[in-house]
């Protein structure tokens, strides 16, 4: 599997997702710059976190208009497995890849520390080895990771099993219905808050987040074996 | 008409003695003229002032600065560049410096502590290094004040808002309270970088002919400060020009980050400095001098954000986020190109001259020309210094013995002592864990950030009891490094360095000049005991609130190297059942500490006695247990004395301890004596651990509940860990939250 | 040259944290008479003159400056005095 | 009641890196006209009558809503109209 991590300006997030996949998942990995406009030949896009264009005016705005966003896209339609972490999510979310916005943290602050997820669905190609409602630790580092949508919205989440992730015991930010994490309706394109790559290496304190790109790439095995067998 | 021609002439700046209110004396005026064989122009005297301003020039601390021992076998780059650079092994090294932004901080404390660390980031990539950490120490007045809630804040969110965002974890450092600061904050930043040796670079423009390149945010007026303003007569443009704070932009340093460690593998690259404090005149002058060369730059062509700017004010602006370069000629393009792809500027200014001067030009004029090694070299100041009244009484008064009645409410009310509390509402904020390297985070004695690809680690640090200074500074100034070396060996690391920061009030105060010397010849004199020489540092004088200094406050910043990442030791207890140690015997010395500040409001008498030799033993013999892999958690004995230290290692975790002692409880539990260690042991090492560590005196177990318990033979002291850790780890967000 | 004012707020349906916890401060500092705080951004922009300027500043609106799932925008487009 | 609308924008001097990154932005998307882009803040206060709204305003946007260090500020007092 060749994964691609975007990189835009300020992008803080991209190395470590690169070694997350390099080192804790072994597998081919390649920074694709902002201004490319073409994800030809990789097998899944990661948008990493960070502080694209210094998320100036609001978190992701900017990055929204890169020339690779095209592209992204275009790989978001075509199947193809495309997660946003942190700053990534808030660009999917810009980009209207995924629904709702986001907010300023209801304290305001910024807020880094290790929370508990459950996994509220683990039915999607990225989180096939979890179990149903597993708790797992995993790292937030965020200031603007208040999800927002209306009710029509969450409904629509809530009747798709489009809520992937959601905050165990207390809520972080203050977002709605305690959402971490949200796939659209096509099942290939996930947003979540919370560093997976961050818990990519038991060393750092966990590595609960490693299983998520683990069920990428079993899915991207059973795809391969699929195409190549029919 | 240009702002130039109201600028006063050579003559009148003599006759009316304007280079006074510049910051010059009669005397450093005097050799102006002497090193120019003329009197000096606006320009001119404007260059000089802030050049032999003591920020830039240290000309009353170079005397004492002398003192520290700054090689050592490891030491790749002492004091002199932007930071200094210790061999790692492995043809790797590590870079580190820290600086002050006290005043500006004090001003607009979100942009100064922003640009603060924006400035130490600088210092730290432009030797070539990638940046990896970040440590903030930071010290406030009183928290019942609400300017001073204000500062805490809004500085917090500066540190925050800066390293978050160019994606530096902030892995460590101090925050404590003290009335001295209440008009004066103290902010400190630390930044540490990693890096090959064939990629160091230096700030030195060599090669006559080549080419000098600016590079980075534009040029505006900001951080020119008003009172080296001079006549009336130019005025009249509105205040608001001209002493304009300076705002940090995170995401441009994080462009130019990304763009000078590129350019630092390019051949045609000779020398690149940042434009810190006195911006462009410190940068230029300082590459010329050090390469025994001149430059000649046009001033004109100087990226301008703002209109009819002067040459006096592009030369001593402030903005963020600027580098100088100097690169061979014929290469302009390529580098060019390499700041295009981060959407940056390069532009050519200047060239390298062979005549050692820094001649500027602008409109076709010659506007300046001083020698390049002129600007670099102010006179030194001596100052005179004086045995301060409180010092001699302090030395003579009786020894303070606290009288306590209630232990546990004692070590409760001690706890919740904000100099004392859980500084997670400050950690929270920061992004510690970008890079993901950051194997020990905030909370421990030292953080512990991997070198990736390698089995290494590098432990980092920074100290400073200010109480035990205001006491004793030679004894202070000892303990301060002792005590950072003692945080570094808890983590399983050899010391290998340190970075000072000296915070100090006015130097023309006799007594406070005292303080500076004898912290100095402290803190020196532990450097060469300990083997952790100073490879960079920085000076801060003029704090005080007022007229009255700032308890002397000389930061350390210590780095250590882990061998072994497997075998890294924290504070907090393990296992049920391990066995746990106090080694070092406490004896009754409260001067300054934690207690005595509670229960007196005030620090007096002596502080803890430290023997130098004796610290560096145990030192070395606990590093050597945890390096064996004989422990499970290790903790200096610092403030608070053992019952802070024993909250620490239970605080976190689901364990509590059963302790059992033979000594007075209040000095065992309060006391402050130095070389003093908190160690729990896994059964199977205790025999090894014995024999490796003299002086480790078994105290009790670990035990898998909630209570503390500490037995006396007069008292028992009970405590519930969930209870105490609660109030512990929620005064500071309690304090903040009930604002205004 | 062209001055525009543009004004961007938080929809009224979206909770505003950031203007609960001014209104909070100043209650603390005994303004209790005020009932109400909404934090926006004001955003001044300087163009050139064009036939479509309007246009432009709503399209740019839209696209970047505010966000419409949560946020809502009116300008004022302004004739630049030169000094 | 009264309406008060609360502009805030960084002093002329001051560098202002969000308008900077907001203008660079709109260059890329190829509205070259846009000459100049400042970002300040816009705040809305709901406050009950009384005779001394306007000094409270100005004691409110110098102790709390705008960093006089670095930012100016004006506003404008509106009757509420009740819907
Ligand atoms: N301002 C700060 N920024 C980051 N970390 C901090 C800050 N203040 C304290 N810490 C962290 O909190 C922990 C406890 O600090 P402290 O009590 O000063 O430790 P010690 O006494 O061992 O030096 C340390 O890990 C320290 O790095
Ligand atoms: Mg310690």
């Amino acid at each position: 599997m060749k994964t691609a991590v975007i990189v835009f300006p300020g992008s803080n997030c991209d190395q470590d997702m690169y070694y997350a996949i390099k080192d804790g998942l072994g597998e081919e990995v390649e920074y694709v710059w902002h201004a490319e406009t073409s994800l030809d030949g990789f097998d899944a896009v990661m948008i990493p976190g960070g502080f694209s264009y210094g998320d100036y005016l609001r978190s992701g705005a900017i990055a929204r208009f890169a020339g690779i966003m095209p592209a992204v896209i275009e790989a978001a339609k075509a199947g193809k497995p495309v997660l946003g972490v942190c700053n990534g999510f808030q660009i999917l979310l810009e980009a209207g890849l995924l629904p709702g916005a986001m907010l300023k943290n209801k304290h305001l602050k910024f807020i880094c520390e290790t929370v508990h997820l459950k996994t509220e669905n683990n039915e999607t190609l990225f989180t096939s080895l979890y179990k149903k409602d597993e708790i797992i630790r995993i790292p937030i580092a965020h200031g603007e990771g208040n999800y927002y949508c209306d009710d029509e919205t969450l409904q629509g989440l809530r009747d798709n099993h489009q809520i992937v992730f959601t905050y165990d015991g207390e809520n972080p930010n203050g977002s709605r219905a305690d959402i971490a994490g949200i796939i659209n309706k096509a099942g290939n394109v996930l947003g979540m808050m919370p560093h997976p790559e961050r818990a990519a290496d038991a060393l750092l304190g966990s590595d609960d987040g490693l299983r998520l790109f683990q069920s990428i790439l079993n899915h991207w095995r059973e795809s391969a074996h699929a195409a190549y067998t029919s | 008409m240009p702002l130039t021609h109201l600028e006063p002439s050579p003559e009148q700046i003599e006759q009316e003695k304007i280079y006074r209110t510049m910051g010059l004396t009669e005397d450093e005026y005097v050799e102006v003229k002497r090193l120019l064989g003329r009197k000096p122009n606006y320009t001119e005297t404007g260059l000089f002032s802030v050049m032999w301003s003591e920020h830039c020039s240290y000309k009353t601390s170079k005397p004492l600065l002398k003192q520290f021992p700054t090689s050592g076998k490891r030491v790749l780059q002492g004091p002199g560049e932007g930071a200094g650079i210790i061999d790692i092994g492995d043809g790797q090294a590590v870079v580190f410096k820290i600086e002050s932004h006290n005043h500006p901080s004090a001003i607009e404390p979100y942009q100064g502590a922003a640009t603060g660390v924006g400035g130490i980031i600088r210092d730290v990539f432009s030797m070539g290094a990638r940046p990896v950490a970040l440590l903030d120490s930071l010290r406030f007045g009183d928290l019942n004040n609400s300017r001073v809630r204000y500062v805490f804040e809004e500085v917090v969110s500066g540190i925050a808002g800066y390293g978050n965002c160019i994606g530096i974890p902030t892995v460590g450092g101090e925050l404590q309270f003290d009335d001295c600061y209440n008009g004066n904050p103290l902010v400190n930043a630390m930044c540490v970088g990693i890096m090959n040796h064939e990629d160091i670079q230096v700030g030195q423009a060599r090669g006559i002919g080549n080419t000098v390149m600016y590079v980075g945010a534009s040029t505006g007026r900001d951080g020119i400060n008003g009172a080296t303003f001079a006549s009336e007569e130019i005025s009249d443009k509105s205040d608001e020009k001209r002493s304009a704070v300076q705002v940090g932009d995170p995401f441009m340093e994080k462009l130019l980050v990304e763009a000078c460690l590129e350019l630092t593998k390019h051949e045609a690259l000779v020398g690149i400095q940042d434009m810190g404090a006195a911006g462009l005149v410190s940068s230029a002058s300082e590459m010329a001098a050090k390469a025994g060369v001149g430059i000649h730059m046009n001033l004109d062509l100087i990226p301008q954000r703002e209109t009819e700017m002067t040459p006096y004010e592009m030369m001593l602006s402030e903005s963020q986020e600027r580098m100088l370069i100097v690169i061979k000629k014929g290469s302009e393009e390529e580098i060019k190109a390499i700041f295009a792809r981060w959407g940056l500027h390069a532009v050519a200014v200047g060239e390298v001259i062979e005549e050692e001067v820094l001649r500027l030009e602008h409109k076709g004029q010659i506007v300046a020309e001083v020698p390049s090694d002129a600007l670099a070299s102010a006179p030194v100041r001596h100052m005179p210094s004086k045995v301060p009244a409180e010092y001699t009484d302090n030395q003579a008064a009786p020894v303070w013995i606290p009288v306590i009645e209630d232990y546990a409410g004692t070590i409760k009310k001690l706890l919740v002592q904000p100099t004392l509390a859980s500084k997670d509402w400050v950690t929270r904020q920061y992004d510690y864990m970008v890079q993901t390297n950051t194997v020990v985070a905030p909370g421990s004695d030292a953080a512990v950030v991997r070198v990736r690809g390698t089995k290494k680690g590098l432990a980092m640090t920074t100290d400073c009891n200010a109480k035990y200074l205001a006491l004793d500074p030679l004894v202070g100034g000892k303990i301060a490094v002792a005590e950072a070396a003692r945080n570094i060996v808890c983590s399983g690391a050899v010391p290998l360095g340190i970075t000072d920061c000296l915070n100090f009030g006015t130097p023309e105060n006799p007594e406070v000049f005292w303080e500076m010397e004898e912290s100095v010849k402290g803190m020196a004199e532990a450097c060469k005991v300990l083997e952790t020489p100073v490879i960079s540092g920085n000076v801060s004088l003029y704090n005080e609130t007022d007229h009255e200094a700032i308890d002397p406050t000389p930061v350390v910043g210590m780095v250590g190297l882990v061998e072994d990442l497997d075998r890294v030791a924290t504070v907090s207890f393990k296992n049920e059942g391990d066995a746990v140690y106090v080694v070092g015997q406490a004896a009754p010395e409260f001067g300054g500490s934690a207690l005595q500040i509670m229960f007196e409001g005030k620090a007096s008498g002596k502080p803890p006695v430290l023997n130098l030799e004796l610290e560096k033993k145990r030192q070395s013999q606990v590093l050597a247990a945890i390096q064996s892999g004989l422990v499970s958690s290790a903790h200096d004995i610092s403030e608070g004395g053992l019952a802070a230290a024993i909250a620490d290692a239970v605080f976190g975790t689901s364990l509590g301890a059963d302790l059992h002692f033979t000594t007075d409880p209040a000095v065992e539990l309060f006391s402050e004596t130095q070389s003093r260690y908190l160690i729990s042991v896994p059964e199977a090492s205790m025999k090894a651990f014995e024999s490796a560590v003299d002086g480790a005196v078994l105290v009790g177990r670990v035990t898998r509940n909630d209570k503390i318990t500490l037995e006396f033979a007069s008292d028992t002291v009970t405590l519930d860990r969930p209870e105490l850790e609660k109030d512990w780890r929620g005064v500071l967000s309690c304090i903040m939250s009930a604002k205004n | 040259m062209k001055k525009v004012k543009v004004f961007i707020t938080l929809k009224e349906s979206v909770l505003d944290p950031q203007g609960q916890a001014v209104m909070q401060s100043l209650h603390n500092m005994d303004y209790q008479n005020v009932k109400d705080v909404r934090i926006g951004k004001y955003i001044e922009l300087e163009m050139e003159d064009s036939a479509d300027v309007a246009e432009q500043v709503d399209a740019i609106c839209d696209k970047l400056l505010a966000n419409t799932v949560i946020e809502n925008y009116r300008y004022e487009i302004e004739e630049e005095v030169h000094s």
